[in-house]
């Protein structure tokens, strides 16, 4: 495993990646998110896990961003989110829309190796009259004529989270959150921000082995504290709402994003608080 | 809402709600649940999006999962907007993807619509705006073509000035209730659908003083980790009140 | 959750159920195992997940099993299992073989409630050809022409195994034997035994959840100390090999197994000592 | 065997094995591979059935995952037979599923073998019996049809006697070289199959003293737990040495 500083984790991400990244109480890599605006990455394909949110609005905010495939983009009980409406509406951002168990199904035929898995439902829903890459097939098992989607396995160039602790053999300790897990095995590629590395081994300890993602998957980690806020990690730190709350008041005009982006992305005060 | 959509979820007439899953960002569903629980029926809650107690340990996928495996018995959806033969659509209006507005995206709904038995819709703001005669974009569908696998459709429609059910097999809600205050006229004036509507039409029963109490109590209690803005707007009850 | 005496447990498994059983190292619940022998169960047909062990060779050497599909059969170091292979060649049971990702691959499909699931490989195998219920189709998102196997959803009706702990809610924590939660999600009943049955709910700690088998899938739990035995249970008890050369030297002959049935699964004695 | 198949594994001819996985009951593989990392080689191993440090935490089935993904540079096959073509029995002798002698079963191999690019066979014993000229049951075909998926082949089989190579492109091993105390005749005349010969054949190197010593040692160290009766087989060690 190797050991990074959290700009050359970033710097590992390409302009035009396909970046996967889990919804906001499935522990984004924030720290990350604002490292690649700061970095000014562009035109990176955003994949929700199924869905998307505040990581994922302030990359599109920041112009990082062409398009992004997902199941939903919300800030939650802070309400809709408004880079994301704002870029769809003036046409900089295409979006790709899908269904939760969809994005799941997708990763998962990624995660086994097969070029397709199937999915009940869907069919009469809009979605699939939009995704070409989506296809009915008559279900060769049944009897009679029983119409099933096939989903094509989705490998991303990426995968960016953020989690409690990883140890030296590159292990990353993630807890419940196993679509992280899924998330990991499907991509090429997994860069992981940690609030510490531990040196023991993670996969050793029976306690703590079920919750960890293999060093096999894990290409880098970087340590940034607090690299999940203004989203919360369970046993560290909460969910901070009233960041959210500010978030989707200034995100609402552009003039505000661009304070916000000023005073919690590219500020060093902000740096020092924040990671 | 709530005691509204806890009648339906206990409705004896449907199949039997044993395990109940909640969407993201439901509080009306979440709390219509916890009072059936507070109440005292046995029924497992599965809520998406509680930071604590969360029962999913195979990752967000296991809800999805558990409802492939038929083992979900009811689930809430709501919609940007409704239409008479109960498609819904959270995707946006006027043409693909949403030109007009946009709303959040489809969620689990092209899904879940199909896969567990019953459906209970639901949205407070009952407009012309939102129960339409046809929805723009259909994120999941209110019935199926024959030979669609499909296990459930929409068993009613609770709004904030009634409740409708729902005829699978007309495909066409009719009115059940109005809510205080509601006339069978005014719901007729606020939906842009047609509906069937009884000769008589009942008013929605009144919250019971103990229904009001659990709510307040024992269901706010539940539910103000996860929805914090809910709980303080309805309730008047802060996060931070249940910890001291 | 229902907890159960052991026997009221395997009282639930009628004549001729479908069980799935994990192999030795990931925990099947000897203990159950042995109820079943003892209430004399018949023509069960097992399930090696993916593959079958000594509980599975017990149960086909006393008569209770009519035909078991699996990737393989064996005691690991201590050899072949000497029941099957002398119960198939006697004509006693039938077999039904698989390879170990197909089995996974069909419970991840009723996992899934889809009625069939793709997997690469096995074409060429022998297997294929005694398996009229796997079907090869050209795989529609391929350009050319790309045969690829589907195999057909498989819900077990029962799954049977043996866990550290379950709490009072009917949540069971299995650890890293990961594979115990597919084949629970798959199964139509899941009866477990358990060294203890604790206080609090596993799901609400942080630490235990990841390793932990949500209650909407647990049917009826009993307690059985050393439940696992001969198997190991990590951090409990260790894997008794002296016990399973026994067993292999016991078992290579018709008698040398009944006179080990009495002596480890109806004598009194026996059940004092392993339960 | 082990030390012909640590070369094999090091073979710069072949592409880079950077993780290794072996599976159950492979005590010969295992101690292989224990020895090309032992000696500093940088290679992620996946031992399956070690009871402590089992690196899988998606259950069983994350080898065939793991292969799935293309994360799998080569794996080892035995076989209760294995023919000219490098096609292996798993499953038994005599008509289907095994009238004469049954073996255990095909475990991964009908989806192993054709989803790693490297796959080593191996086996001990080296008779007609084992090396047939056609497997009676194919539990995995060594090479397949031109359009079907695969991603490699048998890089080389080792055995008690030799190591042979392979060409998946004829379909045919070709002796590489001898163990101590063979020839080609005597490889010859203990093969069922037909294979390609070199004029002169090589002698398998022995191992070297650096090779013997961390054989007996590390590599003992790390296979206690999981091979007792091999280690004692071969090592004289028993598994209580290393705990006291």
């Amino acid at each position: 495993m190797d050991l990074l500083q959290l700009d050359a984790l970033a710097s590992l991400v390409l302009d035009g990646a396909t970046v996967a990244l889990p919804p906001d109480n499935s522990l984004p890599s924030c720290a990350l998110v604002r490292a690649l605006i700061r970095a000014g990455r562009k035109n990176l394909h955003l994949i929700g896990v199924p869905v998307s949110g505040y990581a994922s609005d302030l990359l599109i905010g920041a112009g990082c961003v062409a398009s992004i495939e997902t199941s939903g983009v919300t800030l939650g009980e802070a309400g809709a989110a408004p880079r994301f409406v704002a870029a769809l509406a003036a046409g900089t951002i295409t979006v790709l829309d899908a269904t939760c168990p969809a994005m799941h199904t997708m990763l998962q035929a990624a995660e086994k190796g097969v070029p397709f898995m199937p999915l009940r439902g869907i069919i009469g829903s809009d979605i699939l009259a939009h995704r070409p890459d989506w296809k009915v097939i008559d279900n060769p098992f049944a009897p009679e004529i029983d119409p099933i989607v096939l989903l094509p396995a989705l490998r991303p160039g990426f995968a960016l989270f953020h989690a409690e602790m990883a140890d030296t053999h590159g292990n990353v300790y993630v807890g419940r959150r196993r679509e992280l897990a899924t998330i990991a095995h499907a991509s090429n590629r997994v860069l992981v921000t940690v609030e510490q590395v531990v040196d023991f081994d993670l996969l050793d300890d029976e306690r703590l082995a079920p919750g960890t993602i293999g060093g096999a998957y894990v290409d880098h980690v970087a340590i940034a504290q607090r690299g999940a806020w203004p989203i919360g990690l369970p046993g560290c730190y909460d969910f901070d709402a009233a960041h959210f709350a500010e978030y989707a008041r200034m995100a609402r005009t552009d003039a505000g994003f661009q304070a916000y982006l000023q005073r919690y992305v590219y500020s060093d005060a902000a740096l020092a608080a924040a990671e | 809402m709530a005691v509204a959509l806890a009648a339906l979820i206990q409705d004896p007439a449907a199949p039997p709600a044993r395990h109940i899953a909640v969407g993201a960002a439901s509080p009306i569903p979440a709390a219509a649940c916890w009072l059936v629980r507070k109440a005292g029926a046995n029924v497992r809650l599965s809520l998406l999006h509680k930071r604590r107690g969360n029962p999913f340990t195979e990752g967000t996928r296991e809800l999805f999962d558990l409802a492939g495996q038929g083992r979900i018995d009811l689930f809430f959806l709501g919609g940007g907007q409704i239409d008479g033969q109960a498609n819904i659509n959270l995707i946006g209006t006027g043409d693909w993807p949403g030109s007009k507005v946009r709303f959040p995206g489809s969620f689990g709904s092209a899904f879940m619509y199909m896969m567990v038995p019953r459906t209970i819709l639901f949205r407070e703001e009952h407009s012309p705006r939102v129960f339409v005669p046809r929805v723009d974009i259909v994120s999941a569908p209110g019935i199926s073509a024959p030979g669609v696998y499909r296990r459930g459709t929409a068993q009613a429609l609770v709004t904030g000035k009634c409740v409708f059910g729902f005829d699978p097999a007309r495909a066409r809600f009719r009115l059940v209730s109005v809510h205080p205050g509601e006339t069978a006229a005014s719901v007729r004036a606020a939906t842009g659908f047609d509906y069937d509507e009884p000769a008589t039409v009942e008013d929605t029963p009144d919250p019971s003083a103990e229904q009001l109490a659990l709510l307040r109590g024992a269901v706010c209690d539940e539910m103000l980790e996860t929805y914090p803005e809910f709980c303080r707007r309805v309730w008047q009850r802060e996060a931070q009140e249940r910890v001291a």
